[in-house]
């Protein structure tokens, strides 16, 4: 039932793909017919007016959406059933190689991801239609955005559904390049074409490394079904190698750092709810490969690794928030903050390796709880925010936080909703963020309990290195939300934006706020329903979880700690609600509106109001070696000749040092050597000649 | 059998009647009945083949088996689609004074006699004549890369013809060798060059003699196939020459020529017994298909991009059967008709942007999506599959050889994820400025007939879905000859 | 065995060999291109001589159409066409000098050693005993080669192709009595229509840099442009 | 009754603390050799914003009026689960000192975003730099507070407390850190001197008072009495956890007025400490702030590592 809900689930992704390229006057399928026939007559290139552009192109438009949502639906049903029922389901489907058809199977963790996967969708689908209209008469066809759409999350889905290496990396490979279409959507900047270039070289290097991942397996255990695979017996080398090369696989597809620069680049270029698919959900669907392969294929895990993840993971976390602090561009900062996530998730996953290699298997299931619920909780609060970025965007055509402010005024609705997504981002009680990143923090208090010293030293402070992100990713969306919606409008366009009028747009926000509180305050149950799941990777239940009562989360005990954001949140309210009773509704005192201080210059300006750059300059100067930063002052003078200043011009920039330090010199090594190589081809016939000679020479010395 | 001969015969008869004939439209059209009728005789060799199992020709001339009868179909079925769009290619080339109506008399009938050059490598069963249909291949193309008579082409063509003539003449010597090798156990006579006989007489012969001969055909027939340092005519002789050849170049002579190789190699085993032959085929393997990855990097003409892209092609395919694992054997065989199939949809959608551009230079041709969307989008999928994503059929084989890699010689696969992602990188970072931004100015879409390159995707596509039952059937034959094991 | 003791027709045979081998020197020597084409035609005349010899003496009859096809071919047509290539494209006059003819020349004798050196695993294998002009018909081969390398003119690449073709015929003469009939009527087709494609080539070339010097073919290549 | 002791714990809590402000004014204006106002002005100052008209500046939103509720709910929910005089009461499960620390962010996040609604330089300024100190100053404090719950097994603060009282006296180098890093954290999270200084206005050197320039009337007082319980609950935080002797184990009436006896004293004293040492230094440069922060992390994580290398069981 639950397979064959899933099945739909991706037959209705790639409805809604095959529903894009048909449809409309705007349709590809349709367009190159049209052209076809207008070739074949030599007249090239008419454009078509019998259909005008109405009911029927509005149809076009949201069908494909419709299909998605359906998709998301379906995947939402069909990964509840499977993380609820326990039990996996597997089918076999007459594709692939002659010996090794695609072997389709959906468990609890497969059934977890696609709730992770679904409940994004909808939204997206949900927000996609008025998004996209902008795009009706544009140079591109909406056909593209929709066909690759709908490949990327068909991609997506398989990848979960998947029981064979074979199949698992066509889906895999499906993605990345559906995607990779959606970022070069927009083709006419540089800037999106640099990125869907480097986004699918890294993708295609990364998927190399997860083949040879499945390869080491495969070597030893001849089969490329997952079955056949977990049954490979490896020595701890091999085993390690194959580690080594998953964590960078899918590490490179889920960002960690260094392999991180592609995100940044990508997410903000491609539409804003294909960003908040790609963010929300393409990096959890890298995590649960990850897993899968770690916890599930890997026949037994060593502490090394877990050391590995946890070290990479805290790194990817601080960095990528620190950065994420420095962007003025709002997609952009989302997307580092998404290595950030990605990095806390695999600090979370590396807690659970050391445990689970130590024999505390009670403890590694809770950081995979933990990571788990993360990356759920991510999925929702990011997609919420990229989705209220493409808002912003589509209202405003603006993305650089330097030029918004005040948007609350005009946007009301869309300013309560994000500002859901970043409380829940900034982990603050009640809401999800905090929940998940408090089940880490209770994991790794929990390393006393592990033998070797060196490790009960690393994890505390790895669990201060979280804190730190997690007080830095506060700052970080303290400074989005405060210059994007509060304060004075930074220029003319933001003064003059528009509440969303399309109902679409907001409710797509809406339910992922919605789903941010409720899980936020009543995590229980979700935690619960992880029991199957944990069970079949780890053996373990976690035992104690609802000890005092569905309200309470204990993860180890009630002694050792407990909370319940329900009564959090209860609280909260009342005495909040207490103090304006008494406060306002006894006193009755009305408040004045008036001006703002402003130092008697008479009147403020927006412009000296703290800018985004000023925000996190604080942050910048402390943790100065981390950035590659680029300042220059350029002077203007009358004319060459004169010496007088009339004005400073000043740039500022901060970049990724991982730039300069991994990217540029190997692809400056590449060219090099390219050019050393080029060499060998000199256009002379003789030098050719003398190449083959030598060769065979050499060839019949070396067999002789 | 009759289908056999026929397959010969009519590509005879087509450059007979084409070399005759001075009428440049019908010439187009007669060509693609040529290759449509013998489409369908290869079709009726294959279903022959299919009923009946391996063929030996009663003069025992001809041997068609599970591993040269797909190539056949194959060769006559990208010969068909090629011939198809290089019609109205031809005719824009006329139309445009590049060249004459003689000059495409010339063209036409020598399209045939690569044709049957090509059938004539893949049917026979006789290493010398295998040698003969090789050279003659050579010989019918040679002129048509100078078509342009442009000092360019000319110099290419002369290229092609003395390295390929040299690199061809070695392949003879091993030829000899090898003769001599059966000579001595089966005696003298007729026979000794027969490869059904040599096949099943293989553990006989002399290893020491074997292995030179093995050198010689392989530095030989290796200059045909483009293995580096043996590559340089490729490039050139892709570039300069009309794009339909570049495209049956590209599909079929680099297939044929390692279709070649490794019948001597599956003689070279059995008669040694070590992997020698092996290794030497990995090392040029991985050589060619690493170099010709830095390679892509310094492209500024469209077609010598992709001609080195065939080299890299060349060079994994030939490296997978050097390791000659089951798996790796099945991904070389499938990743021939995956690759021969996409490189030509690709040539053919390089034609039509050149033409679009008025250029081959890589920095003049921009916007092509925006300028006609059937181009730009036909060349960026095909350069998708080519670079090895799924669901397209070519990500199959390279899966299948990254993974025997792992298996048999896991220190090989550093090399090979470096050349990927280098390759990669080399391709795209020329195709993305060709095929998406805005339109230059005064480019205008040009009367294009991209059918071939359609029904060629599709299917790469449906082959990387699913493998039919009865080419998988003939790809685990093979495999299991070639290798010795099978793959299930 | 002593050479003395052999028979006269393999003494015939290897003188022949070292007669063929000096042809290959002379040519690697020759800096005047109508020379080179004689000392080629001699070349295929000893060539057409040894398959004759062989023919006669052991009786195979279809050598003789071998035979006569390399006389024909190797040692009347080919010369005769290349000879009034070059009057006609006026280079009878050019002279084609090699770089360091000592250096050539050492090399050249360092590959007959090295082609000694490789066939000796085949030798030892054959009860043959002219086998050992095998040595001689690979160091053919490679010192053509070695002539297409030192040379910058395109008439000397031909001659220097068909002497790697008579190289190898004489591999086949040797070893094993020439090849099937329907190999040896092929390559000698193959070997006409090339002769034929070269002299439309001298044409083209001529056309398009208005000389036959092959280092002016360098247009296409990978090397940085400055 | 549990719940009932709880609650009315709360409220004591609130009631007192703006008590503890005056007393530290008080204390401070004898060490200064100025004349000290009353006990009791903390309470008149209240009172008095109370009553007055609150003023709303033009571009202010929603924010602006909702953070001072949020920022004193957040303040009272955390000083429901911080155990006052007597442990082992039910709020204490509700949250343990992780969440507390979440419950200081959630406070502190709603006050910078009102500081930056206002469009002002000033208050970007103070959000700025508040939320700069903060993010240095949490993780010092989270590592702190591990220290001793790795000790305690526990992040439960009652449990911790109970761990405490049940082993005695001892003498652990890692409490030793740790109280250190506490206490140089808590002193810049109450925005005391050296870090902040909340008796000025001098606008360039301001942190806390930038924020809330535009606050006034009720909201103001609200702001000011929640900062009152964040002091209030670090002193209570730091005493129970490192010197808990005399903390109510029962619910006697005997036990309670001793508990509640005691951490007077302990307030009183820790209070005098404060002040004195507001009168010994100076305020110090924005940016050596995170010198000082990072001593105190420093602090904190030799506590860690004295704990698992020096305490170690073996």
């Amino acid at each position: 039932m639950s397979l064959f809900l899933a099945g739909i689930s991706v037959l209705a992704a790639l409805l809604s793909a095959l529903a894009a390229l048909v449809s409309g006057p705007n349709g590809l399928l349709w367009h190159g017919m049209l052209r076809w026939v207008g070739q074949a007559t030599f007249r090239p290139a008419r454009t078509n007016e019998r259909l005008t552009p109405g009911r029927f192109s509005r149809l076009a438009r949201t069908m494909p959406f419709v299909l998605l949502g359906a998709s998301g639906g379906f995947a939402v049903t069909a990964g509840l059933i499977a993380l609820l029922g326990g039990a996996t389901r597997t089918v076999t489907l007459p594709f692939g190689l002659p010996w090794l058809n695609w072997h389709l199977a959906l468990d609890p963790l497969a059934g977890f991801f696609f709730c992770v996967l679904g409940i994004p969708l909808i939204a997206a689908s949900l927000f996609g239609p008025g998004y996209v209209r902008e795009f009706e008469h544009g140079k591109h066809k909406l056909s593209v955005l929709g066909l690759f759409t709908g490949l990327f999350v068909a991609g997506m889905e398989l990848v979960l559904l998947a029981n064979d290496a074979f199949l698992f990396m066509i889906a895999w490979e499906l993605m990345s390049v559906a995607s990779y279409f959606l970022v070069a959507y927009q083709h006419e900047h540089a800037t999106h074409r640099r990125a869907a270039f480097l986004y699918l070289l890294m993708a295609e290097i990364g998927a190399i490394a997860i083949i040879l991942a499945f390869g080491v397996l495969a070597g030893f255990s001849g089969g490329l079904t997952f079955e056949a695979l977990r049954s490979a017996a490896l020595n701890p080398l091999w085993a390690s190698i194959a580690f080594a090369l998953a964590l960078a696989g899918f590490g490179m597809k889920a960002g960690l750092v260094p392999l991180h620069t592609w995100l940044p680049e990508a997410h903000p270029a491609a539409p804003s709810h294909v960003s908040a698919l790609m963010s929300g959900v393409m990096l959890k669907i890298a995590i649960y490969g990850f897993i899968r392969f770690t916890f599930d294929l890997l026949p037994s895990l060593l502490w090394q690794w877990g050391v590995l993840v946890l070290l990479i993971g805290s790194a990817s976390a601080v960095l990528g928030i620190l950065y994420a602090l420095q962007q003025q561009n709002l997609k952009r900062l989302l997307a580092y903050s998404s290595v950030e996530n990605v990095g806390i998730i695999f600090t979370a996953l590396g807690l659970a390796l050391i445990f689970q290699s130590s024999g505390q298997s009670l403890l590694g299931t809770l950081g995979l709880v933990a990571a788990l619920l993360h990356s759920l909780n991510h999925a929702l609060f990011k997609s919420l925010l990229f989705l209220g970025a493409g808002a912003i965007l589509h209202q405003t055509h603006e993305q650089s936080l330097e030029n918004m402010g005040g948007l609350i005024h005009r946007m009301p609705k869309l300013a309560a909703l994000f500002l859901i997504g970043t409380l829940s981002i900034s982990a603050l009680p009640p809401f999800n963020g905090f929940v998940s990143e408090w089940l880490i923090f209770q994991t790794a208090l929990q390393a006393g309990s592990i033998q070797s010293g060196i490790l009960r030293s690393l994890i505390p402070t790895a669990s201060a290195v979280l804190a730190l992100t997690s007080a830095l990713a506060a700052t970080c969306f303290v400074k989005v939300y405060g210059v994007a919606f509060l304060g004075l409008p930074r220029s003319r366009h933001i003064a003059r934006a528009r509440e969303i009028r399309h109902p679409g747009m907001l409710a797509g926000p809406a339910l992922l706020a919605a789903c941010c509180v409720l899980f936020g305050v009543l995590p229980m149950p979700l935690i619960n329903a992880l029991g199957a799941l944990t069970q079949s990777l780890t053996g373990f239940v976690l035992p104690n979880i609802s000890a005092l009562g569905w309200l309470w989360l204990t993860p180890v005990s009630p002694e050792v700690a407990a909370y319940s954001p329900a009564l959090v949140l209860l609280g909260t309210v009342a005495v909040g609600w207490l103090c304006y009773y008494l406060l306002y509704r006894r006193t009755g005192l009305e408040p004045r509106r008036a001006e703002p201080w402003d130092c008697g210059f008479g009147g403020l300006t927006p412009r000296t109001q703290y800018t985004s750059g000023s925000f996190s300059m604080p942050i910048r100067r402390i943790f100065e070696p981390v950035f590659d930063t680029r300042e220059t002052v350029e002077e203007q003078t009358e004319g060459p000749a004169s010496t007088r200043v009339t004005g400073l011009r000043y740039q500022f920039q901060v970049l990724d040092r991982a730039w300069a330090v991994l990217y540029e010199p190997s692809g400056r090594a590449v060219t090099r050597l390219a050019r050393w190589v080029g060499r060998v081809q000199t256009g002379n016939i003789r030098t050719y000649l003398g190449y083959a000679f030598f060769t065979l020479i050499i060839l019949l010395w070396v067999v002789s | 059998m009759i289908a056999a001969y026929l397959v010969l015969v009519i590509p005879l008869a087509g450059m007979a009647i084409l070399g005759l004939l001075a009428d440049s439209r019908r010439a187009g059209r007669i060509n693609v009945h040529c290759n449509a009728w013998a489409l369908a005789a290869s079709i009726w060799l294959a279903i022959d083949v299919l009923v009946h199992g391996p063929r030996l020709s009663s003069g025992q001339l001809l041997y068609i088996d599970s591993f040269n009868v797909y190539l056949i179909v194959l060769t006559a079925f990208v010969g068909l689609t090629t011939s198809i769009f290089s019609g109205p290619y031809m005719a824009h080339e006329l139309e445009t004074g590049r060249v004459n109506v003689k000059r495409l008399r010339l063209y036409y009938a020598m399209y045939q006699g690569f044709m049957l050059a090509m059938y004539l490598v893949l049917t026979t069963n006789n290493m010398g004549v295998l040698w003969v249909a090789m050279e003659g291949a050579t010989l019918a193309t040679v002129l048509l890369v100078s078509l342009y008579r442009t000092p360019e082409s000319v110099e290419a063509a002369w290229k092609y013809f003395i390295l390929c003539g040299v690199g061809i003449a070695l392949a003879l010597f091993g030829t000899v060798l090898l003769y001599f090798a059966a000579e001595q156990k089966l005696g003298i006579g007729g026979n000794a060059l027969l490869w059904t006989v040599l096949h099943v007489n293989a553990g006989a012969l002399e290893p020491n003699i074997m292995r030179l001969a093995f050198v010689f055909l392989l530095v030989g027939y290796g200059t045909k196939i483009g293995l580096v340092p043996l590559h340089n005519w490729l490039p050139d002789a892709h570039s300069e020459g009309p794009t339909p050849m570049s495209a049956i170049l590209s599909g079929l002579l680099l297939n044929d020529a390692l279709y070649a190789v490794v019948r001597c190699k599956m003689l070279v085993d059995g008669s040694l017994g070590t992997q020698v032959a092996g290794y030497l085929m990995m090392g040029f393997g991985l050589l060619s298909f690493l170099v010709a990855a830095l390679f892509l990097h310094r492209q500024t003409d469209i077609k010598r991009l992709f001609s080195y892209s065939s080299i890299e092609h060349m060079g994994l395919m030939t490296f997978a059967f050097g390791i000659g694992s089951p798996w790796a054997t099945f991904a070389a065989l499938f990743h021939m008709t995956t690759h021969s199939l996409t490189k030509s949809a690709i040539f053919v959608t390089v034609g039509h942007a050149a033409q679009l551009a008025g250029t081959q230079r890589m920095d003049r041709i921009r916007g092509l999506i925006l300028t006609q969307p059937a181009i730009g989008w036909g060349l960026l999928i095909g350069t998708v599959a080519i670079a090895g994503f799924p669901p397209f059929g070519v990500f199959a084989s390279e899966f299948l050889v990254l993974i025997a890699t792992m298996r048999d010689y896991p220190w090989l696969t550093p090399l090979l994820l470096i050349g990927i992602g280098v390759a990669f990188a080399g391709l795209f970072r020329h195709l993305q400025l060709m095929v998406y931004g805005d339109v230059p100015e005064g480019q205008k879409p040009i009367p294009a007939n991209l059918l071939p390159v359609m029904i060629h995707l599709a299917l790469v596509l449906w082959l990387g879905l699913s493998i039919p039952g009865f080419l998988g059937d003939w790809f685990s034959q093979a495999t299991q000859l070639i290798s010795g094991a099978s793959p299930l | 065995m002593d050479f003395a003791e052999l028979s006269l027709y393999s003494q015939a045979v290897l003188l022949l060999a070292g007669l063929i081998a000096l042809t290959s020197f002379l040519m690697l020597g020759q800096s005047r291109l109508v020379r080179l084409v004689l000392v080629f035609a001699i070349q295929g005349i000893l060539l057409a001589a040894t398959t004759a010899m062989v023919a006669g003496v052991l009786d195979f009859p279809h050598l003789y159409i071998s035979a006569g096809l390399s006389f024909l071919l190797k040692g009347i047509l080919i010369p005769v066409m290349l000879h009034r290539m070059i009057y006609r494209l006026g280079l009878h006059r050019e002279l084609d000098t090699i770089e360091h003819p000592a250096r050539v020349m050492m090399g050249g004798a360092f590959l007959v050693v090295f082609s000694y050196y490789v066939s000796l695993p085949v030798v030892a294998h054959s009860p043959l005993v002219t086998l050992n002009a095998i040595a001689v018909s690979l160091a053919v081969v490679l010192l053509g080669m070695l002539l297409m390398i030192t040379r910058r003119q395109a008439v000397a690449h031909v001659v220097g192709f068909m002497s790697i073709e008579n190289g190898l015929f004489f591999a086949a003469v040797v070893s094993t009595y020439g090849m099937p009939m329907v190999v040896e009527l092929g390559v000698a087709a193959d070997v006409l229509v090339a002769a034929v494609v070269f002299g439309v080539f001298f044409f083209q070339i001529r056309e398009s840099i208005d000389s036959l010097d092959v280092d002016r073919l360098s247009k296409l290549t990978e090397v940085d442009k400055p | 009754m549990a719940w009932l002791m709880a609650i009315l714990q709360t409220l004591l809590f609130i009631a007192l603390a703006p008590l503890l402000s005056g007393w530290i004014k008080r204390v401070k204006c004898r060490l200064q050799n100025r004349k000290a106002p009353s006990l009791f002005q903390p309470y008149r100052d209240l009172r008095k914003l109370y009553r007055k008209q609150p003023i709303v500046p033009h571009p202010a939103s929603w924010i602006f009026r909702a953070a001072p509720y949020i920022v004193f709910a957040s303040t009272v929910l955390a000083a429901a689960t911080v155990p006052l005089a007597a442990i082992h009461l039910p709020t204490a499960r509700i949250a343990d000192v992780i969440v507390l620390v979440g419950f200081f962010a959630l406070g502190r996040m709603f006050l910078v975003l009102a500081g930056m609604d206002v469009g002002t330089a000033f208050g970007g300024m103070g959000s700025s730099r508040e939320m700069t100190i903060s993010s240095l100053a949490e993780p010092a404090m989270l590592m702190a507070v591990f220290t001793l719950a790795m000790s305690a097994h526990t992040t439960n603060l009652s449990q911790a407390v109970n761990f405490v009282l049940d082993t005695g006296l001892v003498l652990r180098p890692s409490f030793v850190f740790a109280l250190g890093g506490l206490m140089l954290v808590a002193i810049a999270e109450t925005g005391r001197i050296p870090v902040d200084n909340p008796a000025t206005h001098l606008e360039l050197t301001m942190i806390h008072e930038a924020m809330i320039l535009e606050y006034s009337g009720r909201w103001l007082a609200l702001i000011e009495w929640a900062s009152q319980i964040k002091l209030m609950l670090y002193g209570v935080l730091i005493a129970n956890i490192f010197f808990p002797w005399g903390i109510a184990q029962t619910f006697t009436v005997n036990a309670l007025a001793l508990g509640l006896g005691v951490i007077t004293l302990k307030l009183a004293v820790l209070a005098v400490m404060l002040a004195v040492s507001e009168v010994l230094f100076a305020k110090m440069r924005i940016f050596r702030v995170q010198e000082y922060l990072s001593f105190a992390y420093l602090l904190s994580v030799l506590g860690m590592l004295s704990h698992i290398i020096l305490e170690a069981a073996r």
